[in-house]
């Protein structure tokens, strides 16, 4: 069945739902609105208020009402409309769902699960624009997923839902409309194994989220010019599965780091940081780096795409690595 | 003083902005978020009526009325949404994120409440500087449960600073009605219990928000922060995405019988202030307002690709 | 029920162990922060007298005594503040962090207000699965400020849940007196316009706390939610850093003055209740428990530090 | 003159507010209580309640009125107890003040100073112990300075409050009680550039803040094994001046990082990053990175101390990459 992300998402939540009791999603306008991307439509009249729950604006109170419920046996989907005003909630995220299990010895978990958009491209501006998933990163205690593709996008939930720590799932705002054929079954994605998009010999890109279309386009681009490119969807950005992509560049001898963050102590910068340090003597050059432009997202369009990466910039990218293929 | 006329031109230049507006984002010439203000014009038009020049105003992303009425070119603040070098922010802010120094009008902020703390602060500094100015810090209602809300107004009363705080209270948060947002929706009550003055005003006459404000202003004015609810509704969807699924036409069909407008030019008709001809003139005059706006942003031109990281930092280092 | 000596018996406990906790800070036994409770006691006796085992319990990092009452074993937690493997957190959390999951003691937090939207998750939780339970919410009128505590009151009322805000009112946040960060210093006012129901109560009289907490409990048993505001004192410093610049010496002792403890001790005596001898049977049982507390403290082991890292996700993957 | 931290740092803090009007200090306790590490203590007497303000428990609002009184001229001195709790304000930190002048083409400014402690080592365990700058040097729109010396700790405030932009101050805990010997004229520091503290030949040390006395002592234990380390103090880490660390590296061709930030998208993956890309080909092996281990720190000494940075660490990570020297 082809489906969108956005509808693929909806399935995926209302399996969760239908399966487990504990289940709840909370968030702001997630029901009668239906969700401020239209995820959720319909799932209020089909589970009811209690199990579709729409907030107020409220994002460190409904978050921690998260933690507070996960700690006590549920398993809520939090969902923040975007990433953007995850900031409000941060503490309650950093200081108490990343620790609580630590600070109590085990005796306590926080099986949450937070949802919420990314990323740019939709002129949306310096306040609604932010990729903060590789920042995110940064905190020991959560896990952050971050799917490039409308199945992993439906098929993390599960997994996350059954994970016994918080999950943080960051959203690419493109994947809501992106269309994919997808399985009756939910598939379910390993949420520890970064994968392997495409195979290549002479460099490998390693992206993840929204930037891994720009990698497959670059990568096809770059194969009529003869340079053949393995891409890396890390899909999973904490804790990172370095052996997946360490095992590509060891055959490759090449990397790209694509990363919709900005530059700056970005995840880009770790993946760098762990080649050179488990495999700098394999290989052939610096591992280079495409990032978003060091700026607050400016509104106009052709600012915009020339701070994000692109299929051009990475294949520029590539080709300064590889020389003209 | 602005008199009843001018309230009406005021309205009818915000209406006739944002309905194009609308018709601009159709044709894809604006992008992004766009909120429009249709059905609130008297808010923002009654209580601007009552600032002086060197007052300060902080706003939302619903905040092209706002701008206008403050002063902010209109051909600029439509370059602006077409994201053009010659847009009051320069075309990097778009829709939600109109600036101008010059008018002391400190944004559009996308982030519900995010707006309330840099009133706070620009109050402070007159404050602390003897300066006699006020601030006037428009949000929705929808702000109201945020944290920053509960902070900043404890703040602005703690310190007597002197902000006017206007809830534009249009009924929803995107799709959240504010009786299934705070527990007590009274919000008045609310405010009061920071030691604020605080009234609820009905915000779909013109008239009646100008007196309220007139009476906020002066006491903020003299040092004390003030706290203004509106009620009223917003014609047109949330933002361009909305679905509208949360509320039934019957109810905005009820809320646009009370039209600000509509309100106002019959009141002018009634007491003979105004004719029909009267009212065709000055619907055009801002139909000619908005029409020069949208030209002036056609031709407006795109920053270069080069200039992407400027205004991160400032220019020159040092002291300014 | 707990009668008027279990009250004492609690209240000596309480002090005993802190007054030894400030001790075994001087003697660099206990590291980090450490915050006292000594004065207080009869805030914590009061409620906690009054909930189930059942219950659940959030707190700050002044949550030595509410951890003991809850039923926390002493020795678990004196070990915990001696950072051994013993403790009732493996000593990882130290003097503020405090847990023990068995009986339903949440922390221990470290971040004011930070506890709040935990306690209204729980009380979420018992609400959506039907669970009749209280969930108890202890914070400083410091946490008042905080948007956290805004939004946490607003969406216990809005939906309803069965959760009991405690605040220890003990007049300063480290060296901030409340009028110096509250506008308005009536805290069961601003709980009100929640919706909720709110008293303020003695906090230096354990039976006036009891009996408050008693209706309290009672009304968030049946589902709905309530807020206390304890008058109370510390008579300590804000922690073993605090040069106390911020209060007057005789301002101390007038509040020592209201000793909770003596104040009982006193009743006690009054009425026949007890004798001196009774008291002092009571005094040196209190200390006997601390003795054996920290005698289990010495004995306990340090975590190899090989676990370092553990305990950061679980340990086995998949679901629980 | 012979100051600890905390007494430069209030000579700093007092000279400011007596040399312009428009500074003010502003932050919980800082008046009556003296400072939560007294460090503004005496200074409510010297200027009064409105240039040195207590507030309520409020970061966001406080940290965010800060930022309109810059925006309207004013040169605020923000105080934040620790980094811990500037999560509560980091809406508005990042948000706002990182974005207003480029929201607004340059027409608004926030020269406005953020002050906050950081750092582990005094058994705070895990809500109170976090080294937070790194990650905040990811942040395009503001400066993060990480003072590493009593003489820098007090001499960056000056040119903070000269920058027309948003500066945060990191000062580690550990400084505060810090002597050093100070000259009665305030030193002004460069807050544009990295300092070399401790030439060397055989490798280089980066590091910054509380980490730079353990790469002092770790030269020196290094030194009389025969290794020749050279020690660079970033101290300003955002922007990140590239230029002094990678000078250096070319020179010695070897580096290890050090950071009391968690490891993952650190600050220390950045510079590991800046160096592959800048200098690859002059490496005569892989950078190698101190950070703290990635743990929410607990609470017992010896367990903290093996979560940080320390000259053992430190020796050890040099001597895996020069070998016994
Ligand atoms: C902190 C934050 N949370 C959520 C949003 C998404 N959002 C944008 S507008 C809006 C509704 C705000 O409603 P209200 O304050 O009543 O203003 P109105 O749009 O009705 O004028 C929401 C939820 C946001 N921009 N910021
Ligand atoms: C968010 C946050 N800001 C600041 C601090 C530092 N701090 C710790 S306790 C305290 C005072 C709190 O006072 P109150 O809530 O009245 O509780 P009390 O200590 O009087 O029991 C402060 C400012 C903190 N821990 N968390
Ligand atoms: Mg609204
Ligand atoms: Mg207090």
């Amino acid at each position: 069945m082809k489906l969108s992300g956005r509808e693929a998402m909806r399935r995926a939540i209302r399996r969760a739902l239908a399966g487990d009791e504990r289940v709840f999603l909370m968030g702001e306008d997630v029901g009668r609105y239906g969700g401020c991307f239209g995820v959720s439509k319909g799932l209020l009249d089909e589970f009811g208020p209690d199990r579709v729950r729409d907030t107020p604006l409220s994002e460190s109170a409904f978050v921690g009402a998260g933690i507070g419920a996960a700690m006590a046996g549920m398993r809520p989907i939090v969902e923040i409309m975007t990433c953007n005003f995850s900031l409000l909630a941060l503490d309650q995220i950093l200081n108490n769902a990343a620790t609580l299990r630590h600070m109590s010895a085990g005796q306590l978990g926080v099986p949450l699960v937070i949802r919420m958009t990314t990323g740019g491209g939709r002129q949306l501006a310096a306040q609604h624009s932010h990729s903060l998933e590789g920042w995110y990163a940064h905190i020991p205690g959560i896990k952050v997923l971050a799917p490039g593709t409308v199945e992993d996008l439906a098929g993390m939930l599960q997994p996350a839902l059954a994970d016994p720590d918080p999950v943080l799932i960051f959203e690419h705002g493109g994947l809501y409309n992106a269309e994919e054929e997808l399985a009756d079954e939910a598939p379910v994605v390993d949420i520890e194994r970064a994968v392997v998009r495409r195979a290549g010999t002479d460099l490998t890109l390693i992206t993840y989220g929204g930037s891994l279309a720009v990698c497959l386009d670059a990568a096809e681009q770059l194969a009529a010019g003869g340079t053949s490119v393995e891409v890396v969807d890390l899909r999973v950005l904490r804790p990172l599965d370095d052996a997946t992509f360490l095992d590509s560049v060891r055959r490759t001898h090449r990397a790209v780091v694509v990363d919709e963050g900005w530059r700056s102590v970005s995840l880009a910068a770790e993946v760098s940081a762990r080649i050179m340090e488990q495999a700098f003597w394999e290989l052939d050059g610096p591992v280079g780096r495409v990032c978003t432009a060091e700026v607050p997202l400016p509104y106009p369009r052709h600012l915009e795409e020339a701070a994000l990466p692109s299929v051009g910039r990475v294949v520029d990218a590539v080709r300064a690595l590889v020389g003209d293929g | 003083m602005r008199d009843r006329l001018d309230l009406l031109r005021d309205m009818l230049l915000v209406r006739h902005f944002e309905e194009r507006c609308a018709r601009l984002y159709q044709e894809t010439k604006i992008r992004g978020f766009l909120h429009l203000y249709v059905g609130e014009e008297a808010v923002a038009t009654g209580v601007l009526a009552e600032l002086e020049p060197g007052d300060n105003l902080v706003a939302t992303y619903r905040e092209h009325g706002h701008a206008l009425l403050k002063g902010v070119d209109a051909g600029a603040v439509m370059a602006e949404m077409f994201g053009r070098a010659e847009g009051c922010s320069g075309g990097r802010g778009g829709s939600m994120h109109l600036f101008d120094a010059s008018k002391r009008f400190y944004g559009g902020n996308a982030i519900v409440g995010g707006g309330l703390p840099l009133a706070v602060g620009l109050a402070l500094a007159d404050r602390l500087t003897g300066t006699r100015r006020v601030t006037v810090c428009f949000f929705g209602e929808g702000a109201v449960a945020e944290g920053e809300f509960h902070e900043c107004m404890n703040l602005a009363a703690l310190w007597d600073l002197p902000v006017l705080f206007c809830c534009e209270n249009n009924l929803y948060a995107m799709g959240t009605a504010l009786e299934r947002s705070e527990a007590d929706t009274d919000l008045t009550v609310r405010a009061a219990t920071y030691g604020m003055a605080a009234w609820s005003v009905d915000g779909m006459d013109v008239e009646a928000v100008q007196q309220a404000a007139r009476r906020a202003v002066a006491m903020v004015r003299e040092g004390r922060p003030a706290f203004l609810e509106f009620r009223t509704y917003r014609f047109r969807a949330h933002s361009m995405y909305d679905p509208e699924l949360y509320r039934d036409k019957a109810e905005v069909a009820q809320w646009k019988q009370r039209d600000p407008i509509a309100l106002l030019k019959a009141r002018l008709l009634d007491d003979g202030t105004v004719d029909d001809a009267a009212l065709d003139a000055l619907e055009a005059r801002a139909v000619a307002a908005v029409d020069a706006a949208v030209a002036f942003a056609e031709a407006g031109t795109l920053e270069p690709v080069d200039t992407l990281t400027r205004h991160v930092y400032a220019e020159t280092g040092g002291a300014t």
